[in-house]
Protein backbone atom coordinates (compact mmCIF):
# COMPACT_ATOMS: atom_id res chain seq x y z
CA UNK A 1 0.00 0.00 0.00
CA UNK A 2 1.20 3.35 -0.88
CA UNK A 3 1.97 6.29 1.38
CA UNK A 4 -0.75 8.68 -0.27
CA UNK A 5 -3.40 5.78 0.44
CA UNK A 6 -2.60 5.57 4.15
CA UNK A 7 -2.51 9.72 4.03
CA UNK A 8 -5.98 9.44 2.34
CA UNK A 9 -7.60 6.64 4.79
CA UNK A 10 -6.18 8.67 8.16
CA UNK A 11 -7.75 11.76 6.33
CA UNK A 12 -10.99 9.83 5.72
CA UNK A 13 -10.81 8.45 9.26
CA UNK A 14 -10.63 11.60 10.93
CA UNK A 15 -13.25 13.53 9.01
CA UNK A 16 -15.91 10.61 9.33
CA UNK A 17 -15.18 10.44 13.36
CA UNK A 18 -15.18 13.96 13.55
CA UNK A 19 -18.51 14.25 12.25
CA UNK A 20 -19.96 11.29 13.66
CA UNK A 21 -18.83 13.34 17.66
CA UNK A 22 -20.40 16.10 16.47
CA UNK A 23 -24.09 14.35 15.57
CA UNK A 24 -23.52 12.10 18.69
CA UNK A 25 -22.90 15.58 20.53
CA UNK A 26 -26.14 17.21 18.49
CA UNK A 27 -28.46 14.24 19.97
CA UNK A 28 -26.81 14.20 23.25
CA UNK A 29 -26.63 17.59 24.41
CA UNK A 30 -29.20 18.99 27.29
CA UNK A 31 -29.86 23.02 25.39
CA UNK A 32 -29.72 24.43 22.48
CA UNK A 33 -26.15 26.27 22.69
CA UNK A 34 -24.18 23.49 23.89
CA UNK A 35 -25.57 21.41 20.90
CA UNK A 36 -24.67 24.47 18.70
CA UNK A 37 -21.43 23.84 20.10
CA UNK A 38 -21.40 20.26 18.87
CA UNK A 39 -22.53 20.89 15.55
CA UNK A 40 -20.71 23.83 14.49
CA UNK A 41 -16.97 23.12 15.23
CA UNK A 42 -16.99 19.09 14.84
CA UNK A 43 -19.03 19.33 11.60
CA UNK A 44 -16.85 22.47 10.16
CA UNK A 45 -13.71 20.17 11.33
CA UNK A 46 -14.75 17.25 10.18
CA UNK A 47 -15.99 18.42 6.48
CA UNK A 48 -12.50 20.18 6.29
CA UNK A 49 -10.80 16.77 6.67
CA UNK A 50 -12.92 15.29 3.93
CA UNK A 51 -12.70 18.21 1.67
CA UNK A 52 -8.95 18.36 2.67
CA UNK A 53 -8.65 14.01 1.45
CA UNK A 54 -9.73 15.20 -2.20
CA UNK A 55 -7.21 18.46 -2.37
CA UNK A 56 -4.73 16.04 -1.52
CA UNK A 57 -6.08 13.18 -3.84
CA UNK A 58 -6.06 16.05 -6.63
CA UNK A 59 -2.82 17.51 -6.03
CA UNK A 60 -1.11 13.84 -6.01
CA UNK A 61 -2.29 12.84 -9.36
CA UNK A 62 -1.98 15.96 -10.74
CA UNK A 63 2.21 15.87 -9.44
CA UNK A 64 1.71 12.07 -11.26
CA UNK A 65 -0.39 11.67 -13.81
CA UNK A 66 0.65 15.31 -14.73
CA UNK A 67 -3.10 16.11 -15.93
CA UNK A 68 -4.34 19.63 -15.34
CA UNK A 69 -7.95 18.78 -14.79
CA UNK A 70 -6.95 16.62 -11.24
CA UNK A 71 -5.17 20.52 -10.34
CA UNK A 72 -9.15 21.57 -11.43
CA UNK A 73 -10.48 18.94 -8.97
CA UNK A 74 -7.68 20.22 -6.20
CA UNK A 75 -8.78 23.95 -6.30
CA UNK A 76 -12.65 23.23 -6.82
CA UNK A 77 -12.82 20.89 -3.67
CA UNK A 78 -10.30 23.60 -1.65
CA UNK A 79 -12.96 26.55 -3.18
CA UNK A 80 -16.09 24.53 -1.40
CA UNK A 81 -14.23 23.94 1.84
CA UNK A 82 -13.35 27.41 2.44
CA UNK A 83 -16.72 28.55 1.88
CA UNK A 84 -17.67 25.86 3.94
CA UNK A 85 -15.78 27.06 6.89
CA UNK A 86 -16.78 30.44 6.59
CA UNK A 87 -20.74 30.00 6.09
CA UNK A 88 -21.29 27.65 9.18
CA UNK A 89 -19.03 30.51 11.37
CA UNK A 90 -21.93 33.50 10.36
CA UNK A 91 -25.07 30.84 10.03
CA UNK A 92 -23.71 29.27 13.46
CA UNK A 93 -23.49 33.36 14.69
CA UNK A 94 -26.74 33.96 13.20
CA UNK A 95 -28.97 31.14 14.78
CA UNK A 96 -27.57 32.22 17.88
CA UNK A 97 -28.07 35.39 18.30
CA UNK A 98 -31.63 34.85 16.54
CA UNK A 99 -32.34 32.15 19.36
CA UNK A 100 -31.59 34.06 22.13
CA UNK A 101 -33.78 37.17 20.91
CA UNK A 102 -36.53 34.96 20.57
CA UNK A 103 -36.09 33.99 24.47
CA UNK A 104 -34.57 30.75 24.70
CA UNK A 105 -32.09 30.91 27.77
CA UNK A 106 -29.80 28.98 28.14
CA UNK A 107 -30.51 26.06 30.28
CA UNK A 108 -27.90 24.95 33.36
CA UNK A 109 -25.67 28.01 33.29
CA UNK A 110 -24.12 29.57 36.03
CA UNK A 111 -24.10 32.97 34.17
CA UNK A 112 -26.10 35.19 31.80
CA UNK A 113 -24.37 38.76 30.76
CA UNK A 114 -26.59 39.11 27.34
CA UNK A 115 -29.94 39.06 29.42
CA UNK A 116 -28.68 40.91 32.15
CA UNK A 117 -27.37 43.47 29.82
CA UNK A 118 -30.83 43.78 28.14
CA UNK A 119 -29.93 44.16 23.94
CA UNK B 1 -23.25 -3.50 -4.09
CA UNK B 2 -21.99 -0.82 -1.36
CA UNK B 3 -22.49 1.86 -3.90
CA UNK B 4 -26.34 1.07 -3.81
CA UNK B 5 -27.04 1.41 0.14
CA UNK B 6 -26.06 5.29 0.29
CA UNK B 7 -29.02 5.71 -2.33
CA UNK B 8 -31.49 3.77 -0.28
CA UNK B 9 -31.09 5.25 2.56
CA UNK B 10 -31.65 8.80 0.71
CA UNK B 11 -34.80 7.18 -0.71
CA UNK B 12 -35.81 6.46 2.62
CA UNK B 13 -35.16 9.52 4.18
CA UNK B 14 -36.93 11.15 1.22
CA UNK B 15 -39.95 9.63 2.47
CA UNK B 16 -39.55 10.10 6.05
CA UNK B 17 -39.14 13.95 5.42
CA UNK B 18 -42.56 13.83 3.20
CA UNK B 19 -44.70 12.06 5.92
CA UNK B 20 -42.76 14.75 8.42
CA UNK B 21 -43.91 18.06 6.54
CA UNK B 22 -47.45 16.68 6.31
CA UNK B 23 -47.13 15.70 9.93
CA UNK B 24 -45.85 18.89 11.83
CA UNK B 25 -48.54 21.15 13.01
CA UNK B 26 -45.82 23.62 13.78
CA UNK B 27 -45.84 25.18 10.09
CA UNK B 28 -42.37 26.73 10.71
CA UNK B 29 -41.11 23.08 11.42
CA UNK B 30 -43.12 21.62 8.82
CA UNK B 31 -40.95 24.66 6.47
CA UNK B 32 -37.70 23.24 7.88
CA UNK B 33 -38.72 19.86 7.29
CA UNK B 34 -39.56 20.44 3.36
CA UNK B 35 -35.97 22.28 3.25
CA UNK B 36 -34.45 18.82 4.35
CA UNK B 37 -37.09 17.35 1.87
CA UNK B 38 -35.11 19.32 -0.81
CA UNK B 39 -32.09 19.03 0.27
CA UNK B 40 -32.25 15.24 0.15
CA UNK B 41 -33.63 15.04 -3.42
CA UNK B 42 -30.74 17.10 -4.63
CA UNK B 43 -28.80 14.50 -3.22
CA UNK B 44 -30.39 12.26 -5.15
CA UNK B 45 -30.14 13.67 -8.59
CA UNK B 46 -26.58 13.97 -7.74
CA UNK B 47 -26.37 10.34 -6.86
CA UNK B 48 -28.01 9.51 -10.45
CA UNK B 49 -25.51 11.79 -12.37
CA UNK B 50 -27.59 14.69 -13.42
CA UNK B 51 -25.01 17.98 -11.40
CA UNK B 52 -27.32 20.48 -13.45
CA UNK B 53 -30.58 19.57 -12.14
CA UNK B 54 -29.18 19.31 -8.98
CA UNK B 55 -27.81 22.83 -9.27
CA UNK B 56 -31.80 23.95 -10.61
CA UNK B 57 -33.21 21.88 -7.51
CA UNK B 58 -30.39 23.26 -4.80
CA UNK B 59 -31.45 27.22 -6.40
CA UNK B 60 -35.03 26.45 -6.41
CA UNK B 61 -35.52 24.27 -3.38
CA UNK B 62 -32.77 25.13 -1.21
CA UNK B 63 -32.81 29.36 -1.06
CA UNK B 64 -36.09 30.35 -3.24
CA UNK B 65 -38.49 27.81 -1.89
CA UNK B 66 -37.68 28.26 2.27
CA UNK B 67 -37.52 31.98 1.81
CA UNK B 68 -41.18 32.43 0.17
CA UNK B 69 -42.65 29.91 2.70
CA UNK B 70 -41.61 31.79 5.91
CA UNK B 71 -42.39 35.48 3.96
CA UNK B 72 -46.43 33.53 4.12
CA UNK B 73 -45.44 32.39 7.22
CA UNK B 74 -45.11 35.34 8.51
CA UNK B 75 -47.92 37.11 6.75
CA UNK B 76 -50.09 34.84 7.93
CA UNK B 77 -49.80 32.55 11.64
CA UNK B 78 -47.59 30.21 12.34
CA UNK B 79 -49.23 27.17 14.00
CA UNK B 80 -52.33 25.15 12.02
CA UNK B 81 -55.74 26.62 12.25
CA UNK B 82 -54.81 30.04 13.56
CA UNK B 83 -55.02 33.66 11.75
CA UNK B 84 -53.36 36.27 12.94
CA UNK C 1 -13.89 54.42 -8.94
CA UNK C 2 -11.28 52.71 -6.64
CA UNK C 3 -14.54 50.50 -5.33
CA UNK C 4 -15.35 49.41 -8.54
CA UNK C 5 -11.49 48.61 -9.38
CA UNK C 6 -11.71 46.67 -6.38
CA UNK C 7 -14.33 45.23 -6.95
CA UNK C 8 -13.89 43.78 -10.56
CA UNK C 9 -10.39 42.37 -9.45
CA UNK C 10 -11.42 40.39 -7.17
CA UNK C 11 -14.37 39.00 -9.06
CA UNK C 12 -11.82 38.34 -11.76
CA UNK C 13 -9.75 36.41 -9.68
CA UNK C 14 -12.36 34.32 -8.31
CA UNK C 15 -12.89 33.87 -12.26
CA UNK C 16 -9.48 33.08 -13.03
CA UNK C 17 -9.57 30.30 -9.71
CA UNK C 18 -12.73 28.65 -11.34
CA UNK C 19 -11.41 28.22 -14.39
CA UNK C 20 -7.83 27.21 -13.89
CA UNK C 21 -6.19 24.28 -16.45
CA UNK C 22 -8.33 25.15 -19.17
CA UNK C 23 -6.23 26.26 -21.51
CA UNK C 24 -2.60 26.85 -22.81
CA UNK C 25 -1.83 30.80 -21.33
CA UNK C 26 -0.39 30.00 -18.40
CA UNK C 27 -3.33 27.77 -17.16
CA UNK C 28 -6.28 29.29 -19.15
CA UNK C 29 -7.49 29.63 -22.61
CA UNK C 30 -7.73 32.88 -24.40
CA UNK C 31 -11.56 32.85 -24.69
CA UNK C 32 -11.80 32.56 -21.02
CA UNK C 33 -9.40 34.86 -20.17
CA UNK C 34 -11.88 38.18 -22.21
CA UNK C 35 -14.68 36.20 -20.83
CA UNK C 36 -13.83 37.00 -17.14
CA UNK C 37 -12.85 40.45 -17.98
CA UNK C 38 -16.02 41.39 -19.65
CA UNK C 39 -17.88 39.25 -16.34
CA UNK C 40 -15.52 40.92 -13.76
CA UNK C 41 -16.35 44.58 -15.48
CA UNK C 42 -20.54 44.01 -15.24
CA UNK C 43 -19.93 42.54 -11.54
CA UNK C 44 -17.97 45.41 -10.49
CA UNK C 45 -20.58 47.98 -12.55
CA UNK C 46 -23.27 45.72 -9.94
CA UNK C 47 -21.92 45.05 -6.78
CA UNK C 48 -19.51 48.15 -6.42
CA UNK C 49 -21.30 49.64 -3.42
CA UNK C 50 -21.74 46.02 -1.53
CA UNK C 51 -18.08 44.98 -1.42
CA UNK C 52 -16.48 48.10 -0.83
CA UNK C 53 -19.52 49.79 2.00
CA UNK C 54 -17.21 51.43 4.60
CA UNK C 55 -15.00 53.21 1.71
CA UNK C 56 -12.09 51.76 3.39
CA UNK C 57 -9.11 49.75 2.14
CA UNK C 58 -6.68 48.60 4.58
CA UNK C 59 -6.85 45.13 3.13
CA UNK C 60 -5.20 45.80 0.26
CA UNK C 61 -2.32 46.21 1.79
CA UNK C 62 -0.16 43.41 0.76
CA UNK C 63 1.34 43.02 4.36
CA UNK C 64 -1.79 42.41 6.09
CA UNK C 65 -2.85 40.05 3.12
CA UNK C 66 0.53 37.75 3.50
CA UNK C 67 -0.89 38.05 7.77
CA UNK C 68 -4.07 37.15 6.79
CA UNK C 69 -2.20 33.88 4.73
CA UNK C 70 -0.03 32.87 7.30
CA UNK C 71 -3.08 33.59 10.33
CA UNK C 72 -5.40 31.09 8.89
CA UNK C 73 -3.58 27.54 8.50
CA UNK C 74 -1.13 28.79 11.64
CA UNK C 75 -2.57 29.71 14.89
CA UNK C 76 -6.19 29.71 13.44
CA UNK C 77 -5.67 25.87 12.66
CA UNK C 78 -3.69 25.21 15.66
CA UNK C 79 -6.58 26.56 17.36
CA UNK C 80 -9.44 24.82 15.60
CA UNK C 81 -8.05 21.34 16.11
CA UNK C 82 -7.81 22.16 20.17
CA UNK C 83 -11.43 23.32 19.57
CA UNK C 84 -12.27 19.67 18.73
CA UNK C 85 -10.43 17.79 20.74
CA UNK C 86 -11.90 19.49 23.49
CA UNK C 87 -15.36 19.00 21.98
CA UNK C 88 -14.74 15.59 21.77
CA UNK C 89 -13.90 15.63 25.15
CA UNK C 90 -17.11 17.21 25.72
CA UNK C 91 -19.39 15.13 23.98
CA UNK C 92 -18.03 11.67 25.45
CA UNK C 93 -17.86 13.25 29.30
CA UNK C 94 -20.53 15.77 29.04
CA UNK C 95 -18.80 17.57 31.91
CA UNK C 96 -20.48 21.00 31.12
CA UNK C 97 -21.11 24.13 32.59
CA UNK C 98 -22.49 26.62 30.70
CA UNK C 99 -22.90 30.23 30.24
CA UNK C 100 -22.87 33.57 28.72
CA UNK C 101 -20.06 35.66 29.68
CA UNK C 102 -18.91 39.49 28.52
CA UNK C 103 -15.64 39.26 26.39
CA UNK C 104 -14.15 42.75 26.01
CA UNK C 105 -12.38 43.34 22.63
CA UNK C 106 -10.93 46.09 22.12
CA UNK C 107 -11.37 46.40 18.44
CA UNK C 108 -12.34 49.23 16.81
CA UNK C 109 -13.31 48.27 13.22
CA UNK C 110 -16.15 46.29 11.78
CA UNK C 111 -13.67 43.75 10.18
CA UNK C 112 -11.99 43.56 12.99
CA UNK C 113 -15.15 42.75 15.45
CA UNK C 114 -16.67 39.91 12.63
CA UNK C 115 -12.82 38.57 12.48
CA UNK C 116 -13.01 37.88 16.02
CA UNK C 117 -16.58 36.64 16.40
CA UNK C 118 -15.81 34.26 13.75
CA UNK C 119 -12.86 33.26 15.57
CA UNK C 120 -14.05 32.96 18.65
CA UNK C 121 -17.26 30.31 17.01
CA UNK C 122 -14.51 28.05 15.55
CA UNK C 123 -11.98 27.96 19.11
CA UNK C 124 -12.45 26.03 21.94
CA UNK C 125 -15.08 25.87 24.04
CA UNK C 126 -16.51 29.36 23.04
CA UNK C 127 -19.55 30.90 20.86
CA UNK C 128 -20.42 34.23 19.76
CA UNK C 129 -23.93 34.80 20.90
CA UNK C 130 -24.08 38.88 20.87
CA UNK C 131 -22.36 41.93 20.81
CA UNK C 132 -22.73 44.93 22.23
CA UNK C 133 -22.80 47.68 19.30
CA UNK C 134 -21.80 50.95 21.61
CA UNK C 135 -18.84 49.85 23.52
CA UNK C 136 -18.02 46.77 20.66
CA UNK C 137 -18.07 44.11 23.83
CA UNK C 138 -18.76 40.35 22.69
CA UNK C 139 -20.89 38.28 24.43
CA UNK C 140 -19.64 34.40 24.66
CA UNK C 141 -21.34 31.55 25.42
CA UNK C 142 -18.72 29.21 27.12
CA UNK C 143 -18.90 25.81 27.37
CA UNK C 144 -16.91 25.28 30.50
CA UNK C 145 -17.07 28.38 32.58
CA UNK C 146 -13.87 28.66 34.73
CA UNK C 147 -14.36 28.94 38.39
CA UNK C 148 -14.81 32.07 39.85
CA UNK C 149 -15.24 33.87 36.04
CA UNK C 150 -18.98 33.88 36.39
CA UNK C 151 -18.31 36.85 39.30
CA UNK C 152 -16.11 38.75 37.10
CA UNK C 153 -18.35 41.54 34.78
CA UNK C 154 -16.06 41.58 31.81
CA UNK C 155 -13.09 39.20 30.40
CA UNK C 156 -10.53 40.26 28.48
CA UNK C 157 -10.39 38.18 25.18
CA UNK C 158 -6.92 36.86 25.28
CA UNK C 159 -7.42 34.46 28.41
CA UNK C 160 -10.03 32.83 26.12
CA UNK C 161 -7.06 31.24 23.81
CA UNK C 162 -4.28 28.93 25.10
CA UNK C 163 -2.04 28.54 22.63
CA UNK C 164 -2.09 31.68 20.45
CA UNK C 165 -2.56 34.94 20.72
CA UNK C 166 -5.41 35.39 18.38
CA UNK C 167 -6.35 39.08 18.84
CA UNK C 168 -3.06 40.59 18.96
CA UNK C 169 -2.76 38.81 15.18
CA UNK C 170 -6.38 40.06 14.22
CA UNK C 171 -5.94 43.41 15.55
CA UNK C 172 -2.38 43.55 12.99
CA UNK C 173 -4.56 42.53 10.14
CA UNK C 174 -7.84 44.62 10.47
CA UNK C 175 -6.89 47.79 12.16
CA UNK D 1 -11.95 -4.40 -1.45
CA UNK D 2 -14.33 -1.91 -0.61
CA UNK D 3 -13.61 1.36 -1.67
CA UNK D 4 -12.82 3.63 0.81
CA UNK D 5 -14.63 6.57 -0.70
CA UNK D 6 -17.36 5.63 -0.63
CA UNK D 7 -17.64 3.78 2.52
CA UNK D 8 -17.17 7.61 3.71
CA UNK D 9 -20.15 8.27 1.98
CA UNK D 10 -22.04 5.56 3.28
CA UNK D 11 -21.02 6.97 6.74
CA UNK D 12 -22.68 10.35 6.09
CA UNK D 13 -25.63 9.48 4.79
CA UNK D 14 -26.04 7.69 8.02
CA UNK D 15 -24.75 10.05 10.05
CA UNK D 16 -27.75 12.26 7.88
CA UNK D 17 -30.50 10.27 9.29
CA UNK D 18 -29.15 10.55 12.74
CA UNK D 19 -29.61 14.42 12.72
CA UNK D 20 -32.97 14.10 11.00
CA UNK D 21 -33.62 12.52 14.18
CA UNK D 22 -33.16 15.74 16.29
CA UNK D 23 -35.42 17.66 13.27
CA UNK D 24 -38.07 15.32 14.83
CA UNK D 25 -37.60 15.67 18.53
CA UNK D 26 -36.83 18.97 18.80
CA UNK D 27 -38.61 20.87 21.00
CA UNK D 28 -38.22 24.63 19.68
CA UNK D 29 -37.33 25.67 16.44
CA UNK D 30 -33.78 26.93 16.52
CA UNK D 31 -33.02 23.13 17.45
CA UNK D 32 -34.63 22.36 14.27
CA UNK D 33 -32.87 24.81 12.37
CA UNK D 34 -29.56 23.60 13.54
CA UNK D 35 -30.07 19.97 12.83
CA UNK D 36 -30.94 21.96 9.34
CA UNK D 37 -27.56 23.02 9.41
CA UNK D 38 -26.08 20.01 10.41
CA UNK D 39 -27.77 18.06 7.68
CA UNK D 40 -26.49 20.71 4.62
CA UNK D 41 -23.05 20.39 5.87
CA UNK D 42 -23.31 17.01 5.57
CA UNK D 43 -24.48 16.85 2.13
CA UNK D 44 -21.89 19.18 0.89
CA UNK D 45 -19.40 17.13 2.18
CA UNK D 46 -20.66 14.32 0.67
CA UNK D 47 -21.45 15.55 -3.07
CA UNK D 48 -17.45 17.04 -2.93
CA UNK D 49 -16.41 12.98 -2.24
CA UNK D 50 -18.87 12.06 -4.48
CA UNK D 51 -17.54 13.90 -7.10
CA UNK D 52 -14.24 11.78 -6.75
CA UNK D 53 -16.06 8.56 -6.67
CA UNK D 54 -17.94 9.21 -10.32
CA UNK D 55 -14.49 10.92 -11.60
CA UNK D 56 -16.28 14.46 -13.02
CA UNK D 57 -14.95 17.15 -11.91
CA UNK D 58 -18.01 19.45 -12.63
CA UNK D 59 -19.63 17.79 -9.56
CA UNK D 60 -17.92 19.37 -7.29
CA UNK D 61 -19.00 23.04 -8.92
CA UNK D 62 -22.52 21.84 -7.22
CA UNK D 63 -20.97 21.54 -3.74
CA UNK D 64 -19.92 25.35 -4.04
CA UNK D 65 -23.33 26.52 -5.73
CA UNK D 66 -24.80 24.71 -3.05
CA UNK D 67 -22.81 25.40 0.23
CA UNK D 68 -23.70 29.74 -0.74
CA UNK D 69 -27.35 28.60 -1.17
CA UNK D 70 -27.98 26.96 1.89
CA UNK D 71 -26.49 29.93 3.85
CA UNK D 72 -28.97 32.10 2.27
CA UNK D 73 -31.64 29.73 3.36
CA UNK D 74 -30.02 28.89 6.88
CA UNK D 75 -29.51 33.43 7.43
CA UNK D 76 -33.41 33.88 6.37
CA UNK D 77 -34.59 31.54 8.79
CA UNK D 78 -32.69 33.16 11.80
CA UNK D 79 -33.75 36.51 10.77
CA UNK D 80 -37.60 34.88 11.07
CA UNK D 81 -36.93 33.03 14.30
CA UNK D 82 -34.64 36.46 15.72
CA UNK D 83 -37.77 38.11 14.81
CA UNK D 84 -36.17 40.97 12.24
CA UNK D 85 -38.25 40.18 9.59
Amino acid sequence: MAAIDILIYICLTIGVVFNTLGVVGLLRFPDLYTRMHATTKATTFGSIFTSLTVVVYGLYLFFTVNDSQYLTLAIHAFLAMACLAFTNAVSAHALARAAHRSGIMPMLAVVDRLAEAKL
Amino acid sequence: MIEQIPHILVLLGLIVSAILTYYFRDLLAATLAAGLFSFLISLEFYILQAPDVAISQAAIGAGLTTAIFIIAIRATGRFEGESS
Amino acid sequence: MIAFLVTAGAAFLMYLILTAGSGTIGFWSLSELVMGVLLACLTGLIARNFLCRSKNYRLLDPRRLLQLLVYVPGPFFVELTKANLDVAYRVITMKIRPGIIRVHSGLKTDLGIFMLANSITLTPGTLSVGIDEATNDLFIHNINVGEGDEKREVIESTELFGLANLPAWIRRIAE
Amino acid sequence: MIDAWVLAVLCLTVLMALAAVRLVLGPTAPDRAIALDTVNTLVIASMILLGVVFKEIIFVDVAIVYGLLSFVSTLYIAKYIGGEL
